[in-house]
């Protein structure tokens, strides 16, 4: 049975017995090669969900919309191990009970997907060791060394030439499930830290800020990257700063629900070599 | 360039160590150049990467963070949080091209009234160096500038 | 509508030499929302607050900023100033235009234009000012005293004595401290045991005194007034209720060849054991590391000879939680170890001995009851070298500062051999001899003109031993010559230093330490005895190397503040503290996790039918201290702390 | 008679469109995105797309435009004005879609105010708009009965020969004849078989989709919480729509001195009816689809007599979930029938 199947009968499963209310999954898109999210209430339903390799969004943002966990009625979700990830983060951050999410997990490969065991977020600390030492998103670390050996100028000039194209659209920020706070930092005018203007000085401040805010808790599922209407390779600078936080504190974001924030914690022999 | 050029630098700083040691420099009367100003905050674990920025928006072509030495934090630990901030805010403006020249960290205690003026000396003299920040003021022209289509 | 007004001081001419005025005043009156600007010769001055205060009054000012000296000399001055004036005393921003800007550039131009920018930044900080009113917190009228030496037992005395309760720990099992092994003290001579022990009892009986030996402090929580501290009541397997101290335990005890810390090693006690003979509370303990009963789970032989059966293998630590309003720390120090000077052979060489062990051999009650003995032979030295800085003032191997007190107590250990060893001859090499104190220089020269000891001005390079004696080659810097003098002792003044657990402890305090682990007071000069954390006060040589008299003052000193403090019901605090947006926070615990203090909260908002909407922190005002730590991370900006508000720092910025 | 523009002479006409004191601008590919640009060159032109990423709004409607700036004085607050740069261009090689918006937001921009920075440039501007020969997936120009080479909005219409060598040209107003006038020396007259428009299949009935949406009954119906429930509340369909227009004034600056600029806004954002009070009228992602396209296909005609939308099916070619209009008027065809 394919995976596809074996999902479709599980989700028919846990709504018919009453487990969950509600199954995040795949849809079909408006053109063959787009899945879109779609949310399952019924048994009956479950033949309208896909999972195969295009099926690229992390939907764990979805979870944490605004009442949907009140009730304490848990929820189905389709994920791959960057989901499974953003869902420890928001855990951690308490902004889940992570027993009300039954996983439904998958790896994407090139062409297909395969199965990944466990339904509770605490059930993939294998996976997870192992996602650890691979380092997700080394795919773009060519290019984010191409990006490291420039000179400042030239970096200056890369990225405000990719900043300058920014429309201010925030795509980024809503599609990302990390980004759930109830007003974000851009949204605050008093004082306002970050310009709302989408000249480059303001798409300049909103991306770097962005960046820091998930500097440490960014699980790299490219879903700001993907959603950029303008093609902004804002994947770069999240794999940069992953890196930065493993490389400094060994941390990878989102390998348990009981992870510390990397930023809202120290250690007294934290490395230093710039502060004079 | 006919006349020197000034840098103007920002200095955020604690007010448990680093104000105090700006203070000793000054009862000790040691002398360093006029380019900084300071902006005392209670604690290093106040200073937000945000003022960095807006600092930068002001047009200035360095910046200085600087509080108590780890372990001496009035509040046991704010600087140890701060030197986390730093350490990966600082990695995200080297990897968006703000040289790292331009924008410095030291630990400078109410006892050190010599280092404080003796970096803001050096910060001073380095800035110099490098001369204005111009591709931020390029940035920084541009949302003054008309929009030109 | 801002209304601020604007005061430039020219400090004499401390701030108008190198600043100019007129023009930093007509630039300021040029600034937008500034309503009255102000310059005079000295704004601190009776009259000068007077210009201020009615300045207040006559334009309503919503806000000033007096362009002076550094707010951290006269801050509180200005915002008592306003309080006077009817201004909340938060609407005062101070512009440091003298430390900061006079004092340190000899530009006048561009100094001139550094204190328009400093200046107008906060005057824009201070349009964006909020008015704050203080924080009350109540006040536990109940002190703890951390260390149970004669700074402690000072302390704690003067604070009962004032009618206030004391909590008095100790970690050994009996008070006493390093003042109890001392044989005679410097400079009246008299028996360090005759003075110390009346105290000790007194504090034992004290009837506001809770006395509690053999503990340690393990946690240490909350702030000035309000403390709540977990103390550790080490396991002493004696019941401290039954005992009597009939002592024969101690007697029966198989196991005697444990070297006795008291006796710096010089003696042997039994496993269990009092300190001393006068110890107090004179309630042996077991050592259960050198217990055989608790190495091999036989013997018990000390549990048969109780009388009274109130030896317990079974008991075990308990832990205390208790709530106090102050803290004393008078922690004490230690002797530096002298390993470092492989030259001197300490510890080679068992007749190189340090201070305190002849301290040891000098007293009645030590291990040769008060005679002189080597501890090689037992026999009485006829030639005996003190060197003094073994140890101090040598950045190279020791420390670098000066521990005090050796110059006096190597005058006392050389006027002591003298007198109990007649014919003896006492050498001393120093550096310089520090006497300063009542009656103290007297002493040392009592030491060399009436009990004949020979002071050299120099260093000893090197001891070691040749037929039977300690040979001992320094420098006489003062005839210029090398010396080798045979010794049949060699006593070194070693450093002293902090409690080796001494930075770790005062992180569980709270309080800072210097580069030793000697404890930071608030102000070296004016705040001796306070620390930076509010309501933990120091008293003795964990502040720093210091003599008895100093101990007692400074313990003392500490009383009065603590006392000071309980004079009050309540206590008003600065309100610069976290306050939280409830509206805006999304409960990530950022802030939780961050805030050094633990003054983060979690707070349940309900709907009007009692449903949990969601939860968001609340910032507990008694707790937190202002550091603003949870303001930066804090990823939507929720939580932003009074006086340094985001507006405010924004403006500032924005402002320059 | 008819007149060609041949490919290879593109050039020629830009130089001398340059000398005429025109600037010329066209869609480019630059930095991962399609847009409209000034060019120097017709290499530098991408006429191949079918539709550029970023529309043509942006020339008109910048993302954000400063307006004035002031100073606060002591006593008073200075100003001084910001206007458009008041240069003569043709836009070259816009779509009738995009060509259609500009003049869908013509009443919106000076039905009471006339707002100067959109029609000066309106004004200035010569719109050579190539018709449509291919279509893509989500095009539905044809369901808003207008269609791939609709002449609303554009000066001069280019409609491609087979094979590519250029276009037919067709003169639509005075200000298209007056920059064509400039390179009519360059143009063919040689006939030359037109490429067939594109077919593009008509996606949903407007008609039904207006009056469903015109019925108060709809408007609280479940059917806006199903249709939006993946919505993620992001501007990218409102900023690369063409017709999408809502601005937000923001002042920036210094505590002394700043810039008033006019910056897109979105109905997507929360914040878009946020009260100081905090209370928010349109407080679910739901009720603000709901308000884009009761704004798009209800209030505007209703005001307008036209629908606030051109059927370049961006809203749904860019959603970073595959929402959008099409979508929304497919569902509510068949809600309605």
């Amino acid at each position: 049975m394919s995976i596809q199947e074996q999902y479709r009968k599980k989700a028919a499963e846990l709504l018919s017995s009453g487990e969950v209310k509600l199954v995040i999954g795949y849809g079909a898109g408006t053109t063959p090669d787009r899945r879109r999210p779609l949310f399952v209430r019924s048994a009956d339903e479950t033949s309208k969900l896909h999972l195969d390799a295009a099926c690229e969004a992390n939907l764990s943002g979805y979870l944490v919309t605004e009442g949907l966990l009140a009730d304490r009625k848990k929820v189905g979700i389709f994920l791959g191990p960057e989901g499974i990830r953003s869902v420890n983060i928001l855990a951690s951050e308490s902004q889940l009970d992570p027993d009300q999410i039954v996983i439904m997990g998958f790896n994407r490969e090139a062409e297909s997907v395969s199965a990944l065991e466990g339904s509770n977020v605490r059930d993939f600390p294998a996976m997870l060791a192992a996602l650890k030492e691979q380092a997700p998103g080394a795919g773009e670390q060519a290019l984010v060394e191409r990006i490291e050996n420039m000179t400042p100028e030239e970096r200056f000039t890369f990225w405000q030439a990719e900043f300058e194209k920014c429309i201010k659209c925030y795509a980024c920020r809503q599609v990302c499930p990390m980004c759930y706070c109830r007003r974000c930092i851009v949204d605050n005018n008093q004082p306002q830290w970050v310009q709302t203007s989408s000249h480059t000085l303001g798409n300049f401040e909103w991306n770097l800020v962005r960046a820091f805010h998930l500097s440490g808790r960014c699980v790299e599922c490219g879903g700001c990257d993907r959603a950029c209407p303008v093609n902004i390779p804002l994947r770069l600078i999240n794999r940069r700063m992953a890196m930065e936080v493993l490389d400094a504190y060994d941390h990878f974001s989102g390998m348990s629900p009981d992870q510390e924030t990397v930023l809202a914690s120290f250690k007294k022999d934290d490395p230093e070599t710039f502060i004079l | 360039m006919n006349e020197q050029f000034e840098p103007k630098i920002v200095a955020f700083v604690c007010t448990y160590c680093t104000y105090a040691g700006a203070d000793l420099a000054g009862t000790s009367r040691l002398k360093y150049p006029p380019n900084v100003r300071i902006v005392r905050l209670p604690c290093t674990g106040r200073i937000s990467p945000m003022f960095i920025l807006k600092a930068l928006q002001k047009g200035a072509d360095g910046v200085l963070v600087s509080g108590c030495h780890p372990g001496d934090c009035h509040f046991t630990s704010g600087n140890f949080h701060a030197r986390r901030r730093w350490t990966v805010f600082r990695a995200l403006l080297n990897f968006t091209g703000i040289p790292l020249d331009r924008i410095r960290f030291s630990w400078i205690s109410a006892a050190e009234g010599v280092k404080f003026a003796e970096l803001i000396s050096s910060l001073t003299d380095d800035i110099r160096k490098l001369g204005p920040f111009e591709q931020y003021k390029a940035m920084i022209h541009e949302t003054e500038t008309p929009v030109s289509l | 509508m801002a209304k601020i007004g604007v005061f430039i001081c020219h400090c004499g001419e401390n701030i108008a030499a190198r600043i100019d005025c007129a023009r930093l005043l007509s630039a300021m009156d040029d600034h937008p929302g500034v309503s009255v600007s102000l310059d005079y010769k000295y704004f601190c001055s009776d009259p000068g607050q007077e210009n201020v205060k009615k300045a207040i009054r006559e334009n309503n000012l919503t806000g000033i900023v007096v362009a002076a000296c550094s707010p951290r000399m006269h801050e509180a001055t200005f915002r008592k100033a306003c309080a006077e004036a009817g201004l909340n005393p938060y609407l005062c921003e101070i512009a440091n235009i003298r430390e900061q800007c006079s004092w340190v550039h000899s530009d006048r131009e561009k100094a001139t234009e550094k204190a328009i920018d400093i200046t107008r930044s906060l005057i824009e900080k201070v349009k964006r000012n909020n008015e704050l009113q203080p924080i009350e917190v109540p006040v536990t009228r109940k002190a703890l005293v951390i260390g149970g030496g004669i700074a402690g037992i000072q302390a704690a005395l003067d604070i009962a004595n004032a009618g206030q309760e004391v909590v008095l720990v100790e970690r050994e099992p009996s008070l006493g401290g390093h003042m109890a092994q001392l044989s005679e003290t410097f400079p009246t001579l008299d028996c360090s045991q005759c003075i110390m022990t009346p105290r000790m009892v007194e504090a034992a009986q004290h009837p506001k005194i809770e006395l509690l030996t053999y503990s340690e402090i393990e946690q240490v929580d909350g702030f000035i007034g309000n403390f709540t501290v977990k103390i550790r009541k080490k396991a002493r397997y004696v019941d401290m209720k039954t005992c009597t101290g009939c002592g024969d335990c101690i007697q029966k005890c198989p196991q005697k060849k444990i070297s006795d810390e008291f006796d710096c090693n010089l003696g042997k006690r039994p496993a269990i054991y009092t300190p001393f003979a006068q110890a107090v509370p004179n309630i042996p303990v077991i050592d259960k590391e050198n217990c055989t009963y608790f190495k091999n789970g036989k013997c018990r032989v000390c549990a048969k000879a109780c009388p009274i059966d109130c030896i317990n293998f079974e008991m075990q630590d308990e832990f205390v939680d208790i709530e106090v309003g102050a803290i004393v720390v008078a922690t004490g120090f230690q002797i530096q170890n002298t390993a470092m000077y492989g030259e001197y052979g300490y510890g080679k060489y068992p007749d190189v001995i340090t201070g305190l062990q002849f301290e040891r051999l000098a007293s009645a009650s030590g291990p040769t009851a008060g005679k002189i003995m080597r501890p090689s032979d037992g026999k009485e030295p006829e030639t005996v070298v003190f060197i003094q800085c073994a140890g101090s003032r040598d950045p190279s191997k020791g420390v670098k500062y000066c521990s005090k007190i050796c110059c006096m107590y190597t005058s006392k250990h050389a006027m002591l051999y003298a007198h109990k060893v007649h014919g003896g001859k006492a050498h001393v090499f120093y550096m310089d001899i520090r006497a300063a104190g009542k009656g103290y220089d007297e002493f040392t020269r009592r030491a060399i003109e009436e009990d004949e000891a020979s002071y050299l001005r120099g260093r000893v390079s090197k001891v070691w031993q040749e037929n039977g004696k300690l040979m001992v080659r320094g420098v006489d810097t003062l005839l210029g010559k090398p010396v080798e003098i045979a010794a049949d002792m060699v006593v070194l003044a070693t450093a002293i230093t902090p409690q080796p657990d001494a930075k770790e402890f005062a992180k569980v305090i709270g309080i800072g330490c210097d580069e030793y682990g000697f404890y930071n007071e608030a102000h070296l000069k004016l705040r001796p005895v306070e620390t930076a954390t509010a309501g933990i006060y120091l008293a003795g040589a964990c502040q720093s190397p210091k003599d008895i008299p100093d101990s007692v003052a400074q313990a003392s000193a500490c009383a009065s503040k603590v006392i000071g403090l309980f004079s009050r019901d309540r206590l008003e605090r600065e309100p610069v503290i976290a306050m939280n947006n409830e509206a805006t926070c999304s409960g990530c615990w950022g802030c939780f996790v961050a805030c050094p203090y633990g003054a983060i909260e979690k707070k349940d908002i309900l709907n009007r039918s009692g449903e949990l909407i969601k939860r968001v922190a609340f910032v507990n005002p008694g707790l937190c201290q202002g550091c603003g730590t949870c303001v930066t991370f804090c990823r939507s900006n929720s939580i932003d702390l009074a006086g340094f508000t985001e507006k405010q720092i924004f403006a500032e910025v924005m402002g320059l | 008679m008819i007149q060609i523009l041949l490919r290879d002479k593109l050039d020629d006409c830009i130089t001398r469109w340059h000398a005429a004191g025109y600037d010329v601008i066209g869609p480019q590919k630059n930095n991962n995105v399609t847009r409209f640009a000034p060019v120097e060159k017709a290499s530098e032109l991408d006429l191949e797309i079918i539709l550029t990423d970023r529309t043509v709004k942006e020339l008109f409607f910048p993302q954000t435009e400063p307006m004035f700036r002031y100073r606060i004085g002591k006593q008073a607050i200075d100003t001084e004005e910001y206007l458009p740069p008041g240069r003569k261009r043709i836009i070259f090689g816009s779509r009738p879609c995009d060509a259609s918006a500009m003049a869908i937001d013509d009443p919106l921009f000076g039905w009471d105010f006339k707002d100067t920075y959109w029609f000066q440039r309106r004004n200035e501007t010569v719109m050579v708009t190539i018709a449509c020969t291919e279509s893509d997936d989500f095009c539905m120009c044809t369901s808003l009965k207008l269609a791939p080479d609709s002449p609303l909005g554009s000066d001069i219409m280019l409609r491609p020969v087979a094979g590519g060598k250029g276009w037919h040209v067709e003169l639509l107003s005075e200000r298209g004849r007056e920059a064509f006038d400039r390179i009519e020396a360059l143009l063919d007259d040689s006939a030359a078989e037109k490429e067939p428009i594109a077919n593009v299949p008509k996606r949903f009935d407007l008609d039904v989709c207006r009056e469903w949406l015109a019925d108060p009954e709809n408007f609280e119906s479940h059917f806006w919480k199903e249709i939006s429930i993946r919505c993620i509340g992001c501007g990218t369909c409102t900023f690369l729509c063409p017709t999408c227009h809502c601005f937000d004034f923001q002042d920036e600056g210094d505590t002394y001195s700043g810039i008033r600029r006019k910056n897109w806004d979105s109905c997507s954002f929360a914040l878009f009816t946020m009260h100081t009070s905090g209370h928010n009228p349109r407080s679910t992602q739901s009720s603000r689809w709901r308000q884009r396209i009761m704004h798009k296909f209800n209030y505007f005609p209703g005001k307008f007599s036209m629908n606030s939308c051109s059927g370049c099916g961006r809203c749904s070619r860019q959603c970073p979930v595959d929402m959008g209009i099409t979508e929304t008027l497919q569902e509510i065809t068949k809600t309605a029938k």
